[in-house]
């Protein structure tokens, strides 16, 4: 299989989509001459032209809500964010109107949208430009939350959100947009709410998502080689649906866990993830499970220290081996 | 861009020469069915039947009855939470829409909108939206959708005076202009958000209307009063969105006879009673238009009586039908919040969608 | 003491504040003229005039700005959101400027503002109108988020937080407007980040904030009356910062815990507290933590199911009798 | 309003008249310092020793050094991310803002703000800020707290081209206007937001101050290259706000020479080479300022070049401070989150502030 970026995986994906579906319109900041400022659109412009690639004014929650309105009408808006930092300008289309319209109508409306971009820390850009809101927006009911830790996985739950029905929140990670997965040539799709168990293991379970699978694998590496540890590492993919089955048969199987994340942690994705495993399977912990967050501040800017703000396989390796 | 639609108030006939003695009598009976439904509505709110909130439309009618009477089959709308008006001008009938209110199984949204939330996507009706300014953008999304798909249709996009101030709706302003959308924006200016005169909300030149400068937007201001006018100005905005795939911002000035929402205990303390009264006396848009089609003897005095007893029974007829109408089922709670759910598809199927419950 | 409610008890502390400091400025849509939507500010336009109580536009996004621009300079506002669920068209401000600008300063830089406004459901009004975003504001360092129970807990917390000088998110109740508890005449402040046990139990743990309290208090009474339970209620009163010792005292004494709250649960406040205290005290829990949160969904409008969605004494009770 | 600052390109000499021949060196050297501390910091950004953006100001230099130069004790300004000028201009050292973009914890931000986020509170300078219009509420909240203090100042706010599109600038106009709040907003208009050229991102009539009509605020339109017009000018606007309390919007028209961040790879795609030589040729404000100097004899050639050498000399300095300065400690990280637990008050010890760390 060819070794490709995340960000080929993700071009490849809107590529595909637009080709395949004529109501697939790619909205944002800079998507479509400048080729996107991270450059996940890249040549798409050039090839599919002005209809389907849209540059907007910096107008967040207007284009935002233009495409929630677009898509009410069948259009399938893939809305990037040049950061998903500045979802917080346009919080209220998201939650009450991509979030709400479909209930408060009774199920009589749709909203097919997916707003997409990069939420992540670690690239030394200060606080406004380094939330990770998945847990924000997981807490409401009516979006769904995907994130996605490889290029394969970026492919598949893109192209699967395009499609889906419902308004996705696709969460990508700078750091990750010039690492290299294989990825087919050929088309898949990968469901949303299906969690994917990275690598296998007997003593704990690690359980992730985005870019702290990475740093999770790396730890569960240096776990095995150094401290005869086995250990399984889930990546979620998807926050909302969640594959509640798969984390709790993980722990089942090792009896304990670790949740890692570069959430904050007050109410993070991790608290959620900790609430549900002790709810459906106290009896089978044999500790406490412990929780890896980023830590709890607003992003520092300062190169070295940021490093040291989120999660790190040594930060994981010293709870895993604190465990009871 | 120049004032262009303010041509002196004198409406020309065109647009309204083309209606019929039917139509006519449409226009009439739906600004009475709005009034009367309302008035009923209110009666079971104050007599506990509904929650939450009722913002309602009476004074005003001549503008959804007017300006939804120009729309098409490729023509579309999106309003605040001040929607009955609407929704009944589109022809949402009046026992959905009041079930609605009753939160019953039976209204448009099955209760779980409420008086704010009523939609109709099949009558080409996008709600009824709660937050000030929030359907702004969405209306020029819609109008997005439209020239997307290369129909020429348009959407309209109605707003109150005090919502111009929400940051969102400048930015729809912009994006509308600068992608040429074919959408309306209508500002119903009734003179009062909630309990602030627009004097105190809005710092403006000679109206609201002429912000759209700013963008290049066409504009126009008028009285919405008389029905006929409505329809003549609000119809060039239309045509431009249509034909032109121009947008156009509206101020149509109005009033509203009641507090802000039935809840409004200072409804008669930032206006003067006879402030009310002199518009109830001689501006009320149903009382004008009976008179111009008295005049124009397309109905008689007792015919206006038969369409308001009618318009009486029909709204009696509807809280009937509501409070026969069952609730929702506590089980409803979590239906409608995802499509694919709902639809029990492979993906409604796959992980958890709905937790701790 | 006084009977007095929680709008009066929230408008003697507005009232004390404005007299005690000139910076005290009381800001937001109809809260001056109109005496408040919801009359938490009756009459203090007509003591202390335009230059304390001030009416503005319905720029959300805007007037919080103004107001924490405002607070940098020495100024203590206290902003009325009409309801808190409109935040969200303000969220960029409160989360990047209100809750990052002093770590972005190093410091330099403090916030004293107040933002303050009901956030609740059980009204009646949709979902665009019934959030509860204690959650999402408690996950942000930098953000304080108190939510009070009672008329005493109002008055108490109000006053601190308006002389606290950092951020924060305080959050009323509209259907506890109307309720009386007994006040003092006398002034009190009670700080935040002091839980209150406002009923003591040996035999579970209820934790609770905001209006939820009251249902467990009331669900507290029901259980030792018919079930001979003894039933300890832990009133938060602050999220953040969060006392987090009463919470373990409390489940230490009694091996057993429900957490109750109106937020949506994932991610809710509930999840936060739960990892917490099977964190710290893994080992006194004699049974999995149970939570009861509303019915996840967005809030229905059906006034009788809406009383559904919300936890009600019964929800409690079933899940309590339900603790292994 | 009628333009009334419109009048004719000439500026009336006045306020210029009041400076001695030490300030116009000052000036002039403030303008060398930013350009000098900026090429500099690009060099060390392109060795690796900062991390994430870097904005440079350079070609704009006349804007931040004109405008500033006219603040008393009293004024007040706060700026976006291409902020570094400002803050050289109001006082801020090298060494403390190179510390800054290194990360160094001797920098203004003690090396958690970074190159986006710098602040000089004692210098009346409140950032320095990330998201896009973000700071036009704080802009008018500050002239806010002057107006309640009662103290005659300003706030001048600044904004880019770009930045006129988020909603929340569009509410700020009208609060100020409505509220009659001394703030000065300062569009510079570099002509491009990013990629993206005035003319794609913004539908407007003549120019972007315009906007201000709608609010029925006073507004300017002029060139930025020649600091004694951006003098001239914006103390108009300074002293309406003073005075008067009035606030007022101006488009301060200008060039930026780097790309939109030093990050961008488009720098010279979207424009052509032409169009920034051309600036630099003929419109860069230190030569032209420069040149003036010469004609007035304030300055001979040997020491405009004396000036420019010590600014790099600075600069270099700055760079050797930053450095050898320490890095925050990671202990360093949950400090300045909250006034009360950094003062070690009562009400910081109450409870827990930090989790999971
Ligand atoms: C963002 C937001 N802020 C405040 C409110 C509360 N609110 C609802 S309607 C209203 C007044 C709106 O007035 P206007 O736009 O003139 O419309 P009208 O009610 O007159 O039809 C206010 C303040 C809201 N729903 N959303
Ligand atoms: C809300 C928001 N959206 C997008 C961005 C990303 N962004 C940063 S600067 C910028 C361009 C701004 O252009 P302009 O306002 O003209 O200022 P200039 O960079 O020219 O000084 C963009 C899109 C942001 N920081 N905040
Ligand atoms: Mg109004
Ligand atoms: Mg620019």
């Amino acid at each position: 299989m060819p070794l490709i970026t995340y960000r080929e995986a993700l071009r490849t994906a809107l590529d595909e989509e637009i080709l395949r579906d004529e109501n697939v319109v790619v909205i944002g900041e800079e998507v479509a001459q400048y080729n996107g400022a991270y450059k996940v659109t890249e040549g798409l412009w050039a090839t599919h032209g002005d209809r389907r690639l849209v540059d907007t004014p910096i107008s967040e929650s207007a284009f935002v809500g233009m495409g929630i309105g677009a898509s009410m009408l069948g259009l399938r808006p893939v809305i990037e964010l040049m950061f998903w930092s500045f979802a917080y300008v346009a919080f209220d289309q998201i939650v009450n109107n991509a979030g709400c319209v479909r209930y408060m109508s009774g199920g009589l409306i749709n909203v097919p949208i997916v707003i997409r971009g990069p939420a992540n820390g670690g690239t030394n850009v200060g606080a406004t430009h380094s939330h990770t809101p998945e847990n924000l927006l997981a807490n409401m009911p009516g979006l769904k939350v995907v994130v996605p830790a490889t290029a394969y996985d970026a492919k598949g739950l893109l192209k699967t959100s395009i499609r889906d029905n419902d308004p996705v929140m696709f969460m990508e990670n700078t750091l990750l947009y010039g690492e290299k997965w294989e990825v087919p040539d050929s088309e898949y799709l990968i469901p949303l709410g299906l969690a994917d168990v990275k690598r296998t293991g007997d003593h704990v379970s690690l359980i992730a998502h985005g870019r702290a699978v990475l740093t999770c694998l790396k730890a569960a590496e240096l776990l095995e080689a150094e401290h005869d540890i086995s250990v399984e590492v889930v990546d979620l993919r998807s926050i909302r649906p969640l594959d509640e089955e798969a984390i709790l048969n993980s722990v089942r199987k090792t009896h304990r866990a670790v949740v890692v994340e570069e959430n904050k942690p007050f109410c993070g994705v991790g608290a959620q993830i900790t609430s549900l495993i002790q709810e459906k399977a106290f009896d089978d912990l044999d500790a406490p499970i412990a929780r890896v967050s980023a830590i709890d501040a607003p992003a520092i800017y300062s190169p070295p220290i940021e490093k040291r703000q989120l999660p790190d396989p040594q930060r994981v390796i010293e709870k895993v081996l604190n465990l009871a | 861009m120049e004032t262009l639609l303010q041509s002196p108030g004198q409406a020309r006939p065109t647009i309204n020469d083309k209606l019929t003695k039917e139509d006519k009598i449409r226009l009439l009976r739906d600004m009475y069915r709005i009034r009367r439904f309302e008035q009923t509505s209110l009666k079971y709110y104050n007599l506990g039947r509904m929650g939450g909130f009722l913002h309602l439309y009476s004074g005003q009618e001549a503008v959804a009855v007017g300006t939804v009477s120009l729309l098409g089959p490729d023509d579309h709308l999106i309003t605040a939470y001040r929607d009955h008006g609407h929704a009944i001008a589109v022809g949402m009938t009046m026992p959905e829409c009041m079930a609605e209110l009753f939160g019953k199984a039976t209204g448009c949204s099955k209760g779980k909108g409420g008086s704010m939330h009523l939609f109709a996507p099949d009558k080409r009706y996008w709600g009824g939206h709660g937050i000030v300014g929030g359907q702004t953008p969405l209306g020029a999304g819609i109008a997005y959708a439209l020239k997307y798909k290369r129909i020429p249709g348009c959407c309209l996009c109605y707003l109150g005076d005090g919502a111009i101030n929400q940051g969102v709706f400048h930015e729809s302003l912009n994006l509308a202009s600068l992608f040429s959308l074919p959408v309306v924006y209508i500002i119903e200016d009734n003179g009062y958000s909630m309990g602030t005169s627009l004097k105190r909300s809005s710092a403006y030149k000679t109206c609201l209307a002429e912000r759209a400068e700013a963008y290049n937007m066409a504009w126009d201001v008028f009285l919405g009063e008389d029905l006929y006018e409505v329809r003549e100005r609000t119809n060039v905005a239309i045509e431009r969105a249509r034909k032109e795939c121009q947008p156009t911002l509206l101020e149509i000035q109005t009033y509203r006879y009641y507090g802000h929402s039935v809840a409004d205990a200072n409804a008669k303390k930032y206006r003067t009673a006879e402030e009310i009264e002199e518009y109830k006396n001689n501006h009320d848009p149903l009382q004008l238009f009976g008179k111009r089609l008295l005049e124009e003897e397309v109905l008689t005095e007792a015919q206006i009586g038969e369409i308001d007893r009618a318009s009486k029974e029909e709204a009696n007829a509807a809280v009937k039908f509501a409070e026969e109408s069952p609730f929702p089922k506590e089980g409803d709670i979590t239906a409608d919040v995802y499509w694919e759910v709902d639809n029990q598809t492979e993906a409604g199927k796959q992980g958890t969608y709905f937790f701790n419950t």
